[in-house]
């Protein structure tokens, strides 16, 4: 493992970076909170799968399918690793954190969560992860009880612990929350809130989608009962999510999607359904890019995800300090840049993030705007939409550069 | 290039909106949003003898989605209803000089027509139930 | 148009044909039921995708995005011409086959089976159209019938009629079939029996997963309600599946995942869903792959189904020939091959299946042997497992004689 | 190679196979399937003082599957109980002399020692409900 990342190094291996764009323009990739550019250990890892063994997994007993099924779960076991779980058991492939949550508030939901039952959430929480429970809510009779966000993202525990106790003993159901806010950027200590949720018998579900690709992950350390992450956010293609489920529990979920592949006798009247994780993954998946995610992880593991978390709180330094200079602007987060990921939402005052973001285009820098899936947060932030950087390991201090000269150019068009 | 999308026109039009407010008692009320960026656009309508008396909007959003909606007041007023019918897509990227615009801005440009479109369809359908049907797709704009 | 295909152009654009497997054998791939292999066509459009303009699709205004925005939306619009749906809203993009039934049974059986109800299906159903249904029927109290399968695979619409009319009116919510048998290889035809239903207002579910590959599709004509397939099944990427759904019913149909991109505004305490058919699409959807589809699309048109078709029927007709040949064997499904799909179920007395294909490994030849995700009808036919020989464009007579030549050489192994 | 896998013996194991059959009465008789292929194995046992007395399996399946089991029932025919949970998964292929399987033929080869362990735990619980626990794994094979 190296000491620090070599960026420069790095970007060679993302055929993408060296694209030109409509007029000769590099392209400037600032929205890796929406989804990261792949190197091309992950593009090659997909083309060999289907020039060389492209093959349905788990049945066949013919070389390509069993070379194929060895691959996919070798996957499985990468990533089991790099989130520390115990087993690899407790990892089943979705499409992406969205299927992965609502897996959770189908299956394990449907069964646990009853009329009069709680679920506690943030104001900041991602619409994947909110309006599921939304819709379990309705269907239950249940209610979702939001921890208040203050304008740093931070939340409260003693507010947490007034709720629970306010609701009563045994009716909150389940905690779910974003480790880390796709808006406000907040990183959550979880640990401490899943000890004190723990301490009621309440389990804890982790959006991680915007954490796992960023820092170091280690469910056994934080101890949450659900993880779920997407692959296209780190590094990995498109089409892959995970969820992670601790093994007690996920042994008495019910499944989710069945048919083929989840099932271990079917008759006309019932069904034994497959051991997990496999009774949770039903009809063919998406081999190839399970495949793809694997070699993603491995890139990961190279670089070190200390390493990555090291070069974006550097990064996120250099961009906070950049975007401060800039006259009229609101920077929404947490200003401690520990407290904080790679990510920096902020609005300057006359410019809408639309109109930004596409003035912006035009120096090929692309940035996200708009709400950013998180209408709940912006009706408490009371703003409509904001524009968002975000970072990953392939920027550079040059590209954060060209983001503020096009933030100038931005505001000269709109003289404000 | 955006010089050609910022130009004077828009930034005045977003600046200093036209008919922005709203019609005490309007004939048609309406609003939607656009689901990819959240702008929203609400639109009052007083028609008398199937002409547009007056018309205002209100809303949120960037410049192209709040200029685009005060040019389109400025566009109707004083004109038949029908008129909203017969206006396409390519009537208000044309008259707000923005032929060139990519899908996703496209959208904020005309989320003000698809607002008046629902509007009139709403008042011909609240007035004559039965043309629910033929008027389903009249407001379809992208 | 070529007016008919040319097996051995059409085998270049395979790179995993030109493959040698562990002992410098080539390829006999005979497991297309089980999924295609892909051109290198597909492979491309992903790689380029990845390297080129990789971006999350719908919200961003920047041009990469626009750009996958664009190509993800012309694919809708391919398979919309495909299938001949009428508009490409009916056209949601799933993972495969199965989530694309399990959405329906989800979304749309969720709130119109109720207490009492009866659900229609073949005993010949793959578990991805039947243990969704038994999922469904637990919940709600509903009931399934099976519709008898002869040996040959054919269903009879007077015992349809009759089920139908016992259930009493208003009771049978739906019909679900496939229009292909994954195993007996027998292809229904489904028109007269969905006028059938429509007479008595009942919709039905086509389980398109091995007939859309295999021959022109035209929903509009056979007027079905539902459509499910897989384009790993049709020379396309894994993780990518179809859910064509009615108009008119899909816009009163409960969403299924819900996250972000399926809805148009969320609020602490309720939600207004997006437009179809972004409401079925929660959360970052498989970008690269339903592009790569559209590529599959693009090659098969070029082909022309028809094309693919009759190569299938003159293939099928030769291999059904050759197998007859063999001692003690017996074939499953229709004997008229204008009946059947491109496939061939068998076992040879004294050889299991599983036992039949490793044998043919040695030869390179990869069938595939056990239920087939078809227990109910394997229970019917009183046997445990076959073996299953499948056929796409790519195969040539060559290598059926290959395969003829393995399964002699297995006799000979086991003494039969 | 396929011939390296199918020799006389696994051939002999499968068209004759030892012990095949029920036991009346047995004081364990325990099955299961392998949901890939649908094998399924059933196992009887008589014990006596912890030890095997008897031991007959039935079943459906391919020559791997069955010759192993059939193979399985001598391994362990008159030998004490505990020599079930010593059984290792390459002890099993060894056994049966094929140490090169395919991981999906690997499950044919393993699916009666699973069964036969389960069938212990199965004994031992029913016998001690709070070994529970600790029995858990124990019928682990691959
Ligand atoms: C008839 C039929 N239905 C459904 C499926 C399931 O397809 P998938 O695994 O792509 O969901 C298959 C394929 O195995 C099939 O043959
Ligand atoms: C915090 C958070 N949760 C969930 C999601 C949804 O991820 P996906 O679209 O991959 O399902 C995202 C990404 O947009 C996110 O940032």
């Amino acid at each position: 493992m190296q000491a620090l990342l070599d960026v420069y190094k790095i970007r060679q291996d993302f055929p993408i970076l060296s694209r030109k764009l409509f007029d000769g323009k590099n392209l400037v990739y600032l929205d890796n909170a929406a989804t990261t550019q792949k190197p091309k250990e992950v593009i090659d890892a997909i083309s060999r799968y289907y020039s060389e063994y492209n093959a349905n997994i788990h049945r066949a007993v013919y070389q390509i399918a069993e070379e194929a099924t060895e691959e996919y779960e070798k996957t499985r076991e990468k990533i089991r690793k790099f989130i520390n779980a115990r087993h690899s058991e407790e990892i089943i492939f979705t499409r992406n954190t969205t299927e992965s949550i609502n897996l959770v508030a189908y299956a394990w939901g449907g069964s646990n969560v009853k009329k009069g039952n709680k679920i506690i959430l943030t104001e900041y929480e991602h619409h994947s992860n909110l309006v599921p429970w939304q819709v379990l809510g309705r269907t239950k009779g249940a209610k979702l009880n939001y921890l208040q966000v203050d304008n740093e993202g931070y939340i409260s525990l003693e507010e947490l612990d007034k709720i629970i106790s306010i609701t009563g003993e045994g009716k909150t159901k389940l905690i779910t929350l974003s480790e880390m806010s796709n808006v406000l950027g907040t990183i959550f200590p979880v640990k401490e809130l899943i000890k004190l949720a723990h301490d009621k018998k309440i389990p804890v579900l982790l959006d991680g989608a915007q954490s796992v690709p960023h820092m170091p992950t280690d469910v056994q350390d934080t101890d949450c009962d659900f993880l779920a992450f997407s692959a296209h956010k780190m590094l990995g293609p498109t089409g892959v999510g995970v969820l992670y489920v601790k093994k007690e529990i996920l042994e008495k979920m019910n499944p989710f999607i069945s048919g083929g592949d989840m099932i271990k006798e079917v008759h006309k009247e019932n069904t034994i359904f497959n051991e997990i994780p496999y009774k949770f993954e039903g009809g063919t998946p998406n081999i190839a890019d399970v495949i793809g995610f694997g070699a993603a992880i491995d890139y990961l593991n190279e670089i070190g995800m200390k390493n990555v978390r090291e070069h974006e709180v550097k990064m996120t330094e250099y961009l906070m300090s950049k975007l401060t200079e800039i006259k009229s602007i609101k920077i929404y987060g947490p200003k401690r840049s520990e407290d904080r990921g790679g990510l920096v939402s902020f609005n300057i005052e006359g410019i809408h993030p639309h109109d930004c973001a596409t003035i912006l285009n035009d120096f090929g820098v692309a940035i996200r705007s708009g709400h950013h899936c998180a209408q709940v947060l912006m009706e408490k932030l009371d703003i409509v939409a904001s524009s968002r950087a975000s970072l990953y390991i392939y920027n550079t201090k040059e590209e954060i550069d060209i983001l503020i000269d096009a933030l100038n150019h931005a505001r000269r068009i709109f003289k404000t | 290039m955006s010089e050609d999308i910022y130009r004077e026109m828009i930034l005045d039009h977003y600046r200093n909106p036209r008919n922005k407010g709203k019609i005490e008692e309007p004939d048609i009320r309406i609003n939607d949003s656009n689901p990819l960026c959240g702008d929203e656009i609400s639109i009052d309508l007083k028609v008398e003898n199937d002409v547009i008396k007056d018309i205002k909007f209100d809303g949120r959003g960037c410049a192209i989605s709040q200029a685009s909606a005060s040019m389109l007041t400025e566009m109707v007023s004083n004109k038949p209803l029908t008129t909203i019918k017969d206006l396409t897509k390519d009537d208000i990227l044309e008259n707000i000089g923005l032929t060139n615009l990519g899908p996703a801005r496209i959208k904020c440009a005309l989320l003000s027509l698809k607002v008046l479109k629902l509007g009139m369809v709403k008042y011909y359908v609240d007035k004559d139930p039965s043309s629910a049907d033929e008027m389903k797709d009249q407001s379809k704009v992208y």
